[in-house]
């Protein structure tokens, strides 16, 4: 196929670092990719893996996780535990089948637009490179059902 | 003169474009991660320096020039060429500019532009690595001497006493050792040699 | 979705085209258009498009919307929610309509302004919108929480930044607890002979805001006491504070000080004196000290080493003295907190081409400050080590530790400020010639500069450049028996050696080596360089994440003395603003248990740092206090049962947010 | 048993042959074994790096894959030579600092059929060992012969306590491990402020007078501290120091006379062996007058500083705390 492939992104952000730093770089009108929609949640804290498991099989071809930096959680220390559930999945999705660089976690304080914005357009390069991923659309068995093996 | 000759003279980047990438190019061309764009010209490292007093400029100096895109004023000078590798400066510099690192990096580029002062310093580094692309040891004797009678003939006789001691005492040999496996160590170099750091 | 709710929601989606700022890069009407057709089925009945949604005009449409069409849920295609999420809610209410089932979706900052293409741009607007539809569709209504205000208040330290909080609070007729680490309030700023740049004297302008503190009927005096425990929530903290064991009876002893005289062994003082003056084992700090008390320090006396002495106790006229005293444990109860921790001080050792501790004559800022002061160890004289050579030179070295990725990375603020102070002393009482080794000078506050301009008519020598070395091995003779300072001087570009006969070691401020335990005490973070962290470090530097803890002074960061005392003032105003409420309104954002379905695993116990979370052990089940849960969530990611929901963050309403922006437009 | 993969240095054969001599001497006291790495290459010195990097890093990294292959129970190298050991820890380091770098070596280092993978070997200092792994009780152990009267300054020179990346140092400045190894001797250890100052390097080569004045600011120091002898880590140093001692008192018309040996030749002395044995008699500038301390039982000579109670202001407690996280605190 001639046309490129663009993925389709669904990245989360705590309310108070990472949400920001996209607000900073809008107000800085910093360019980036396009592919990525963000939701907004208090903390990273609450990202619960099944969101990931959710956007995966909801179609999108990578999720992307973002907080404050280690030390500046608004919640004290709240983005370390989404840092180990992030680790946690990472391997789950390996052993689902799907290359776990489909997830990356990124800290950005409210400050560094400039970083959020540099991240994500690099991470929809790494995407596009993986190229789409196309998982039996969501039922209740999705994790059991056999899922499509990737090269690599 | 003419305006932008007397420009010229001043120098201070304003010539040409490319000469703003002066830091970035000697930053890529160091050995570890040289922090150079970081330095806020505090000159911890010009203040540090047991040699500074012989040097035409202090290696801060030399960075500020760096920015100013100043190619052949930096490459001339024999700042490099007098810096001992102490390492003070480098343990003192409040933005771990990796400063000796950067020196090696401005030798290599001014010989490759033929633009150094003084050619002693180059000789005696060229020398030993004749002696250690051909033995794989450096050979202090052979050095020495050669070195001497190139650059300091004069002194020879006052440093004969000396070498005669360092030979009769054993601490010199008067020949080389050269490694075993030699054609391995030359094959490396020869391929080192056509390695550069880009990125 | 919209089958999960009983009955079909009243949707309204209102775009705005904020000028141009939007739909330049995105297609408006094609938004609203589309959102109209292709989420009709979830319940969208209205959507319009407005030049300004946030004008008065514009909120006024969504008001009339509500009422006539009867909308229960509003979506708004605008700005950052972070700008005017306030602005729509609270139309909404106005409308009659819970506020929490109004939602911003950002397609400004994340769209127009950040994107090139307009095609997609409108496309990616268009899957927010359609997100944050399928979102509200589950939105609750909800309703803020209040919680009733217990007007007393707790001030941790007795700096002048302390101080000053607790003041302004008892002034207003609040009680305030003022709890200090030490023997006496004053913090640093008793320990300094001159403030710049006015030269007033430290002690002649804090001693008596210290005397205020100390007979103000509202303010309790803790002092050699410290915070050992925090638990309750904004509005009624309970706070248990450790009055360590003085071994001097408060209600008997005067203050006469005789134990002081008596007391036959001295020992270096560290603390006020900063190492370089003496102190009995029975000591008040210094002369002014507030409370007047004595402490009897128990690791040096000698009748508690060798059970002998009591020199103190046979003594006192009044019988104060008390060996058998024990720490005490106190309660209280207060509704807000001020943190007011203050700093520590760098060690200048870690510079170890400075010589400090190596070479006699290299003193720190805070050792002069004392020889400076007229109480300090040399009744103000300024002397070499031996403690009578007046020096004829003196070097002043600007940032020791601070602006080096060595030591700290941030500039002190104060140290040119001080630096400067230090080289007007000194002419003005020795005549001594005056170096100062600066990187940058930054005398930027109200006539800082001034000074500045000051000293350098005063002809102090100023160097350019930072200190490589300081060393007391000679080169030539005329640098013999003195100290050498190394240095570039970068506005000549040469190396220079300045023989002096006395080095000052501008040192920086440090957070305290506890504040990160502190932190977690009262539920706070420290940033990354471990001052307290502010909730948002330009438009609310005083108050922090967690509600009812404020903070103040140079714990949040390196500051002067006027900056400290605003603080201390603004926190204190906070602080009354507060109990004036009688009760605090909180974000109702807050995770729930249903009991029902908690199996009792306890995964959650030990997730919460704001400890909201407690384990019912006859019900086997887990409770979270909602006045204490400040809404992150992550109790609700972990929950294996799912028995935990996050109010405004339910898991049905962010896989909806999933769906929408999923869905094929 | 200590074993290390050794790498002696090319100056070890040559004019350092006593600090080879001494080691040798020392090993078995000391039970270390040497495996020496089988056909080690120059290290380059400071000359390479400055004519052609990737070379210069690819020759000091085929001593690194040599070094690997040879991995057996340790994968402690252990160079005496401060220059060898700091290039050798320079490209280790460099090598994963700088991905690149590491790249384009071990790409050379095909050609010759060898690689490297940064990290996978320690690279550590003689006194380092001696202090770390053998420790100065063993040391205090092992002496028979006590240094007692004999002033020595301590000189580390540059390229061991700096730049120090992996920080197995005491401090970049002024570090004790030496005095420490010297006091375990029972010698009289002066405090040398010069101690890490820089010996003029190949100065003495390319530009000797600034060498000169170097070495004079050394040598002065020591004789002002009324060291008997100096001591070093470094044949670079001792080199400098020893062989151009006499050119410097030309120079300046200065008349020094300050003998300067390795520390394990004063080691070797001290547990018993004798001087020859130790590798005295190779110095340029005599060490004699100050062996003929050693061993006579003449009370110490009164160091420059009093032990009666310092009057005026107390001194700071002297903390030596090199990092931020305050670990390795030495007393």
């Amino acid at each position: 196929m001639s046309e490129q492939f663009e993925p389709v992104i669904v990245g989360f952000t705590c309310n108070w670092c990472s949400y920001r730093a996209a607000d900073t770089a809008g107000t800085a009108r910093v360019k980036y990719a396009p592919n990525v929609r963000l939701i907004r949640l208090m903390c990273s804290g609450r990202m619960d893996p099944t969101f990931v498991m959710k956007a995966i099989a909801g179609g999108a071809d990578g999720v992307l996780i973002t907080g404050c930096h280690p030390g500046d959680c608004h919640y004290i220390e709240q983005n370390y535990k989404a840092l180990r559930r992030f680790l946690l999945l990472r391997r789950t999705l390996k052993g689902l089948g799907v290359a776990p660089e489909r997830v990356k976690l990124v800290w950005a304080s409210a400050a560094e637009g400039m970083k959020l914005a540099h991240e994500i357009t690099q991470f929809v390069e790494e995407v596009r490179a993986l190229g789409p991923l196309s998982w039996p659309k969501w039922n209740e068995n999705a994790i059991q059902s056999e899922p499509i093996k990737e090269a690599a | 003169m003419a305006p932008t000759e007397m420009l010229e003279q001043q120098g201070a980047g304003l010539r040409k474009q490319e000469d703003l990438t002066l830091l970035h190019e000697v930053s890529i061309a160091t050995a570890g991660v040289s922090n150079l764009e970081m330095c806020i010209q505090c000159g911890s490292c010009g203040g540090s320096c047991p040699s500074a007093a012989d040097m035409d400029h202090t290696p801060r100096m030399l960075f500020a020039m760096l920015r100013a895109g100043m190619r052949d004023e930096v490459l001339r000078s024999n700042t490099p060429w007098v810096c001992v590798s102490c390492y003070h400066c480098v343990v003192r510099c409040p933005q771990n500019v990796h400063i000796p690192d950067v020196m090696y990096s401005l030798k290599g580029m001014a010989i490759s532009a033929k633009l150094y002062k003084d050619s002693t310093a180059p000789d005696f580094a060229q020398s030993f690595v004749d002696f250690v692309e051909n033995y794989g040891r450096s050979f202090e004797f052979g050095l020495a001497t050669r070195h001497y009678l190139k650059h300091y003939p004069l002194r020879l006789p006052g440093m004969t006493t000396m070498g005669l001691g360092m030979l009769t005492s054993k601490r010199m040999s008067m020949t080389p050792k050269r490694i075993k496996n030699m054609d391995q160590l030359k094959t490396i170099l020869d391929k080192a040699k056509t390695l550069e750091l880009t990125s | 979705m919209s089958e999960n709710t009983p009955n079909k929601p009243k949707i309204g989606v209102y775009v705005c085209h904020c000028g141009t700022n939007i739909s330049a890069m995105v297609d408006v009407e094609g938004v609203r258009d589309w959102a109209k057709k292709r989420l009709g089925e979830d319940g969208v009945i209205v959507s319009r498009d407005y030049k300004f949604m946030c004008s008065s005009l514009g909120q006024e449409l969504i008001e009339k919307d509500i009422k006539e069409l009867g909308l229960d849920r509003v979506v708004v295609a605008a700005c950052s929610p972070h700008l005017h999420e306030k602005t729509f809610r609270t139309a909404s209410e106005r409308a009659g309509l819970n506020p929490y089932l109004t939602e911003l979706v950002s397609i400004r900052e994340q769209v127009s302004w950040v994107h090139t293409d307009k095609a997609v741009a409108t496309e990616k607007a268009k899957s927010l919108v359609a997100g944050t539809v399928e979102r509200i569709i589950h939105n609750e209504a909800l309703e803020k929480l209040k919680v009733p205000i217990n007007p007393n208040t707790l001030v941790v330290g007795g700096g002048i930044a302390g101080i000053q909080a607790a003041l302004e609070i008892a002034n207003a007729g609040f009680h305030v607890y003022l709890v200090e680490r030490e023997p006496s309030i004053g913090g640093h700023m008793a320990q300094f002979d001159k403030t710049f740049p006015t030269l007033d004297c430290s002690a002649c302008i804090l001693t008596p805001r210290m005397v205020e503190a100390g007979t103000n009927p509202n303010i309790t005096l803790l002092t050699w006491s410290e915070v050992m425990s925090v638990s309750g929530f904004v509005g009624c903290f309970n706070v248990t504070i450790k009055k360590k064991a003085r071994y001097v009876n408060e209600e008997l002893c005067t203050g006469c000080g005789i134990c002081v005289e008596k007391c036959p062994k001295k020992v270096i003082d560290d603390v006020y004196e900063a190492g370089i003056g003496y102190r009995k084992v029975v000591y008040t700090p210094f002369a002014q000290a507030v409370p007047k008390y004595p402490v009897l320090d128990r690791p040096n006396c000698t009748f508690f080493q060798k059970g002998t002495c009591k020199a103190c106790e046979k003594f006192c006229p009044t019988n104060a003295i008390d060996f058998a005293q024990q720490d005490e444990y106190i309660n209280v109860e207060v509704g807000n907190v001020v943190l007011a921790t203050g700093y520590d001080l760098f060690d200048a050792g870690r510079v170890s081409n400075y010589g400090y501790g190596r070479l006699p004559n290299v003193f720190t800022s805070l050792e002069f400050e004392r020889m400076c002061n007229a109480s300090g160890p040399t009744a103000g004289e300024i002397t070499l080590r031996d403690g009578k050579t007046r020096p004829k030179t003196v070097g002043i070295i600007h940032c020791v530790g601070s602006r080096d990725k060595n030591y700290n990375n941030y500039c002190s603020t104060i140290c040119c400020m001080q630096s400067l102070k230090f080289a007007h002393l000194v002419k003005e009482r020795t005549g001594a010639d005056v170096y100062e080794f600066y990187i940058d000078m930054r005398t930027a506050a109200k006539s800082y500069d001034e000074f500045y301009q000051r000293v350098l008519d005063e002809g102090t020598l100023f160097v350019r450049g930072k200190v490589a070395e300081v060393t007391d091995a000679a080169r030539v003779p005329h640098e013999k028996g003195k100290l050498i300072i190394q240095v570039e001087d970068t506005l000549i570009g040469k190396q220079r050696r300045i023989p002096v006969d006395m080095v000052l070691l501008s040192i920086g401020m440090e957070p305290r080596a506890d504040a990160k335990e502190t932190g977690k005490l009262f539920g706070i973070a420290c940033s990354s360089d471990g001052w307290f962290m502010e909730r948002h470090p330009k438009l609310d530097p005083i108050s922090t994440m967690t509600e009812g803890i404020y903070i103040a002074g140079c714990a949040t960061g390196p500051k002067d003395i006027p900056g400290s005392v605003s603080q201390g003032a603004a926190a204190a105003a906070r602080v009354l603003d507060k109990i004036l409420q009688k009760e605090v309104e909180l974000e109702p954002i807050r995770a729930t248990v249903n009991e029902a379905k908690c199996s009792g695993c306890r995964i959650c116990n030990n997730l919460c740092p704001f400890n909201a979370i407690s384990f019912i052990d006859d019900l086997a089940i887990t409770r979270i206090n909602p006045a204490l849960c400040q809404g992150c969530g992550t109790c609700v990611a972990a929950c294996p049962a799912g028995a935990i929901s996050g109010t405004g963050f339910s898991n049905e309403q962010i896989f909806a947010q999933i769906d929408g922006i999923l869905m094929s437009l | 048993m200590n074993e290390y993969i050794f790498y002696p240095g090319c100056s070890m054969e040559g004019s350092a042959k006593a600090y080879y001599d001494s080691l040798n001497a020392i090993k078995t006291p000391l039970n270390m074994e040497l495996h020496e790495i089988e056909d080690w290459n120059c290290c380059g010195a400071t000359e390479y790096v400055g004519i052609n990097l990737i070379p210069a890093y690819s020759l000091i990294a085929r001593n690194l894959a040599l070094a690997a292959k040879q991995i057996d129970g340790t994968n402690t190298v252990m160079a005496p030579c401060s220059a060898c050991y700091l290039n050798l820890e320079k490209a280790d380091y460099y090598m994963t600092e700088r991905p690149a770098l590491g790249a384009k070596v071990n790409e050379a280092l095909g050609a010759g059929g060898l690689h490297y993978d940064p990290g996978s070997l320690k690279i550590r200092h003689l006194l380092d060992v001696i202090i770390n792994d053998i420790g100065l009780d063993t040391v205090k152990s092992k002496v028979t012969k006590p240094l007692k009267g004999l002033r020595v300054a301590p000189y580390l020179g540059c390229m061991v306590p700096r730049p120090d990346y992996q920080r197995r140092w005491s401090d970049f400045e002024h570090p004790t491990e030496l005095d420490d190894v010297l006091k375990a001797l029972g010698a009289e250890v002066v405090d040398f402020p010069l101690k890490t100052n820089c010996c003029g390097g190949h100065m003495t080569q390319i530009g000797p007078e600034t060498a000169y004045e170097l070495i004079r600011r050394l040598v002065s120091s020591a004789e002002e501290n009324k060291a008997d002898i100096m001591v070093t880590v470094c044949p670079m140093c001792q080199m400098n120091l020893d062989a151009y001692q006499a050119e410097t008192n030309r120079y300046f018309g200065t008349n020094f006379h300050m003998p300067i040996v390795f520390f394990t030749q004063l080691m070797a002395l001290a547990f018993g062996k004798d001087p020859k044995e130790a590798g005295f008699g190779l110095e340029t500038t005599s060490a004699k007058n100050a062996l003929t301390r050693i061993g006579l039982d003449i009370p110490a000579v009164p160091a420059g500083q009093s032990v009666k109670k310092p009057e005026g202001l107390p001194m700071p407690l002297r903390k030596q705390k090199r990092y931020a996280d305050g670990q390795k605190v030495s007393e």
